[in-house]
């Protein structure tokens, strides 16, 4: 037993390490430091950065353009692209729709959209939630119905992140309401400019627009834009659901995030904005948080290393998701908290408020659009339901 | 021992809770946020004609005399509709102010023209790079003659751009005191900003600005002792308009378990739900009992006074945050879009919990007092 | 509306105080404050004293030695003997059996068992709970079968307080099981020198002896011996249990234990026994509990201020049992936290470790046995169901 | 990067584990602590025998040379069965005393002893009316010619009424010192108590009590860095102890939710419990995590090595407390009776919390360090 990592390991670091140092463009750093806005050129000029390296899709198959990395440097560059100040890329690109199509698409869809997709040349979202499946993602309704060579859908998709960016859509349809539920869902790919699709902005209580409905009027969709069989698509989805547990709790972000509250309450203390008893409060917070996170760290490592070993809990990933989110969110409060009441204030003319303090306009916003890492990508509550039958067996 | 509205009390309660079903609906609310200023002047009419612009000052300023309870009726029912007019900032805050220091004079000038609706004030002094609850401003007043000059700049002013006149807070050689300062002064310059909760705010810069001697509010060395009385009336009130908006939320929130489905049933047959719902109107309880206290206790000695109000803020700063989190989870991503009330409220009492000392800082002061007790 | 007592209420209080201060026994006074054990015979002392005042069973009706109190007097009177630390007697007799045959019983019944019950001459036990029903009592299995003009009794109860010492117990039993389970319960009061009554001791983990399994193997028990009618136990046992709201938070008592916590804190940084920080830490702790049962002090006088205008919101009961339990659960961690590593030692020869400081010792086991109060009367979850169902609906 | 036993690790855990199911059974621990002395003579020879206790001495001294994985192999599977024995005291506290402070003499007259099973020792170093984390002890030590003189009282003295032998810190004119002291010696006084977990302990007195020069652990004045790090060690060995501990409270409690059956369902099928239990099991998890951080740290530089196990103490402190309560509110009442496991457990867990620095302690160690980073 021991935490360290190889030689190897630690030579894939340095590599990584300075690599991101290089290349990752300045301005692009300094948005992320503030949290501001990332436009949709600055995701893609990083994504292209990467690709051009080989490093913008490493949990493809090797065929695809991927790594055959370990669990471990695959957490490495996770947790090393965090620390940098790097942005994410596209999950929806990146985590699911290259692997599906990797993995059940069939030859001319590999051909046809595997590069564009690592290259960020298309810009795909996500259409699986709707106005009356949230949580319960099988409800969903939008139907598609075969004419000839193309599925004609009718319906809409709501909470589509980045829609108004995006090239394509995977989305999933209801070919057939005869049986239960998760049956009858069809896994499309939908291109974007298809006549009969209407993306409306939704407005999010951070003042932010990532999330969209996506509306359907007799929408075609050539019969070989469809992923697999007809009728499978719960299948290919919940492949993709469950697919990546070395990220999900966001370590290296939130370490990254640590160490800029920390930096932060000491600025406000030297320049005497806290009080003795202030500075002592927020600084046991700190000191617990971070407990709890090299807990969640050692817990995720412990999870990386048994994959390795090809062993697989079926319920981890469900906990680093309930406890990664929890820790999130609980920073963005203590952020909040650092910026006092001077934060009240959001917009440009805040600047001016605070010495250019990024960061303390941001503090809100931050914490408001935080409340969705534990509504998205699988509720809590679901997530609970999860570990709750694992371990009960019912 | 008593917890019933008088008759009076009650008719007051059904009036401003009539005002804000008729007039702030949660769309309308949204349109006046996006129009010009922020806020709906037509509203504050509107309020004035109801008589409610007076109803904390003294019957003798033409108000009608109203105490602690009668804020705590209307800014309950604000906090209920999330009303973004200045309320809070000309009738509690800077009305405050003019009640506790200012001469009859001072009085005579601007309480009748609040009433009407006519005068809209707020009290500027927040300040860039000040510890959070300093009395420590660097705005400076130097005595010109019979009057003042004022020189610095003050942030996160509410309602400040709209604003007739501001109630600043500058140091004289003689310590720190207030200053009523009208905004179209020369030297004056005052910048609309927005807070998170859609109160409009300002940043006001003040460049050699000239004052007349009765610009000031009291005496100098007095704004310490005036502003920690302004900010004890105005923590009372917030707390009101946070048990409003919690127990909105807390409406919205169980009307939302009702009557969404998932999975084929309401999803408020999730007993996880349900008891996470109890634990909402536990917090929701336990602050509406501290809003009485706080609104009941304005007239007791000050210690007493203080550490009730403070107890007070505690804990409406603890259970919004709670109900808040609560209410968007349970309504998922719905809860944290514009287009929800619920999230709108979360916003504002996130704010509440942030002005004026949040929690952590009023229980320290607790603390240091060795507790509640007198 | 105001916070303040009525003048009559002050009297009143002030009348409440000075009896329990000179008629509470010094040595009972000294147990109570350092949590020490009472014996049968100290709790019987007590119970004549009150009685001979007339104040031993306010809230009967007044025909059967009950005051006709207000419940703002009600609430004066248990505060007041809360902080004047006098034993509460034992709810069983006072809010339990009193009042149901007060309200239910027969003449005769009256006639026999409530002059006996004020004055504790005899001493009651509640047989409900049984080994497969706990939280859900109507599922009780313990059967009573008519025989004659008795019936006779066979099956187990279990988690009985002080059966040890008890002349009586009130006890449901099934009469039928043919309907719903909360038909054919029948409520009976069984002597417990009846041949066949077993009482068994359970030790609790704070080295207690208050609970017991009782076994009844073909116990007789005349039928005149039966509350109301056969089959309607269910009924009164209810009427029971919804009965005492004034009480349920148990605000007096916590009060009284903050005040105690207060005094320890500060002897214990005179005697320097706590750094700077340890002391601030457990003084913005206090601050933290104190705020929070000042306002559930005020919530449970809304409540009783309701009560006195006739308006019952349903669920406030179970409100006030919630957090008021919560309360009183957080002050016992917060008195073990005070003693620290010496309250390890629980036994007599930790006197000697202590300075003769009782509440060392006596802290842990208090923290224990009080874990149950979130658990006995209705179990917390019980609670908040019933809270759920007012506010949903369903 | 390896959390895998080696097969070395892997037999040991088996061994140790078929101890506690073959010997510990829940009943079995009952009588043990109900008998003479409170703990089992007869469960420690086969400890012995079985080599477990020499295992963290080092093979010079006869031991087996193991380190922190393998003493948080031993101790998590007696948190599991809640044992009793004085392996805590004996080999892991005197222990660490001994390895890290004792001459080689000093080494040789008590290590193969204590690996044979026939030397109980533990360290007498808690005083009445000392402050929690103080190495500022009241037990004085003279010199009197080639030899000591000790007075003073110990209290809460693990096993100390068992014990041949016990360490005690005693001030002498250079400074703190650590003393090893039999307890048959004149002027030693003995008194059994005992913890609310079940442990044995003692309060110790000493009346002038005549030591030989060799009794002297180290030199006059290291006694407070000997003891940190004995408590260090401890404190690695107590986490592990505690992560079986919860463990076996998770089991028994996820077990007790599939088979107690109320309303006609197992209470297993109720929503708010299963997600409760969920919360379990992530507090577990993280605190096993973390008994893997203290044991792998054992060996790291100091300033490093005690801030991670101040964080896995933190960490087994906060779950400790929660699995505990939570365990015993799931069982209902069964979870308070004596009769029943999962009320021992928490009330072990409840005290690993209490020694050696509790959560609150612990933050406040980081806290002043920075942080954990390096």
């Amino acid at each position: 037993m021991d935490l360290d990592f190889t030689a190897e390991e630690l030579a894939f670091r340095d590599e990584v390490r300075s690599f991101f140092r290089e290349a990752l463009p300045d301005d692009l750093r300094a948005k992320m430091i503030e949290r501001r806005h990332l436009e949709k050129d600055d995701i893609v000029r990083w994504q292209r950065i990467l690709n051009a390296r080989g490093w913008a899709v490493p949990n493809w198959p090797v065929e695809y353009g991927g790594q055959a990395w370990s669990p471990a440097q695959r957490y490495i560059y996770q947790e090393e692209m965090a620390l940098a100040h790097a942005p994410e890329g596209s999950p929806f690109n990146i985590n699911m729709i290259g692997p599906i199509i990797a993995r059940f698409g069939t030859d001319a869809q590999k051909d046809r959209f595997l590069a564009r997709i690592a290259n960020l040349d298309d810009w795909w979202c996500q259409g699986f939630s709707e106005p009356g499946a949230g949580s319960d993602l099988a409800a969903l309704k939008t139907r598609a119905t075969r004419d000839g060579d193309d599925y004609v859908i009718n319906g809409q998709k709501i909470w589509t992140t980045q829609a108004q960016h995006a090239d394509w859509m995977f989305a999933l349809v209801r070919t057939d309401s005869s049986g239960r539920k998760q049956q009858g869902i069809t896994f499309l790919l939908l291109d974007m400019k298809t006549p009969g699709i209407t993306v409306r902005p939704i407005e999010t209580i951070d003042g932010g627009h990532d999330a969209n409905e996506v509306f359907f009027d007799d929408v075609r969709v050539p019969v070989e834009n469809r992923i697999g069989e007809e009728g499978r698509g719960w299948d290919y989805a919940k492949a993709l659901l469950g697919g990546e547990r070395s990220g999900i709790a966001r370590i290296g972000l939130s370490k990254e995030r640590l160490i800029q509250l920390r930096a932060l309450e000491r600025d406000l203390a030297e320049r005497g904005m806290l009080t003795g008893r202030e500075r002592d409060r927020l600084r046991r917070k700190l000191a617990e948080v971070e407990v709890e996170l090299r807990a969640l760290e050692l817990t995720q490592l412990r999870v990386v290393a048994a994959d390795a070993h090809g062993a697989h809990a079926g319920h981890a990933a469900s906990i680093l998701k309930i406890k990664g989110t929890e820790i999130q969110q609980r920073m963005t409060e203590l952020v909040l908290e650092l910026a006092g009441p001077a934060g009240l204030a959001t917009d440009a003319q805040a600047q001016a408020n605070t010495a250019g303090e990024g960061w303390v306009e941001a503090a809100a916003p931050f914490y408001f659009t935080m409340r969705k890492v534990s509504i998205f990508g699988g509720a809590n509550e679901i997530q609970r339901n999860i570990v709750a039958k694992s371990i009960l067996g019912f | 021992m008593n917890f019933e509205f008088s008759e009076e009390q009650q008719m007051l309660a059904d009036m401003v809770d009539r005002f804000v079903a008729d007039r702030y609906a949660f769309e309308t609310r949204q349109k006046i946020m996006a129009g010009d200023g922020g806020w709906s002047r037509e509203n504050w009419s509107a309020l004035a004609e109801l008589g409610l612009l007076g109803l904390p000052f003294a019957e003798e300023d033409g108000g009608f005399g109203g105490g602690g309870v009668e804020t705590m009726i209307i800014m309950t029912a604000l906090g209920r509709g999330l009303v973004i007019e200045p309320y809070l900032s000309t009738v509690v805050m800077a009305g405050a102010a003019l009640r506790n220091a200012a001469s009859q004079e001072q009085r005579a000038a601007r309480i009748p023209a609040i009433i009407a609706g006519s005068h809209i004030m707020s009290l500027a002094h927040q300040e860039p790079a000040m510890p959070r609850h300093s009395f420590d401003v660097a705005t400076t007043a130097r005595r010109a003659g019979e009057g003042w000059r004022l020189d610095g700049c003050k942030i996160s002013v509410p309602h400040g751009a709209g604003a007739d006149e501001l109630i600043v807070s500058a140091q004289t050689e003689a310590g720190m005191a207030l200053f009523l300062v009208p905004t179209k002064l020369s030297g004056v310059d005052v910048v609309r900003a927005t807070g998170y909760d859609g109160t409009p705010l300002a940043t006001m810069t003040l460049a050699d600005v000239a004052l007349p001697g009765d610009a000031l509010l009291g005496e100098p060395g007095q704004g310490e002792a005036i502003l920690a009385r302004v900010f004890e009336e105005t923590n009372a009130a917030l707390v009101a308009e946070a048990v409003g908006a919690m127990r909105e939320t807390f409406d919205l929130t169980t009307e939302y378990l009702k009557t969404r489905t998932q999975f084929d049933v309401p999803i408020g047959s999730f007993q996880a739900l349900r008891h996470r719902a109890v634990d909402m109107l536990i917090e929701l309880e336990l602050s509406h009992s501290m809003a009485i206290l706080a609104a009941l206790s304005l007239d007791l000695p000050g210690d007493q006074r203080r550490k009730n109000i403070s107890a007070a803020k505690v804990q409406v700063g603890r259970s919004g945050r709670m109900i808040g989190q609560e209410a968007v989870q349970m309504h998922g991503a719905i809860g944290i879009t514009s287009e929800y009330k619920v999230g709108h409220a979360f916003k504002r009492l996130t704010a509440i919990d942030a002005l004026l000392g949040d929690a952590d800082h009023h229980i320290d002061l607790i603390a240091d007092a060795d507790g509640l007790a007198a």
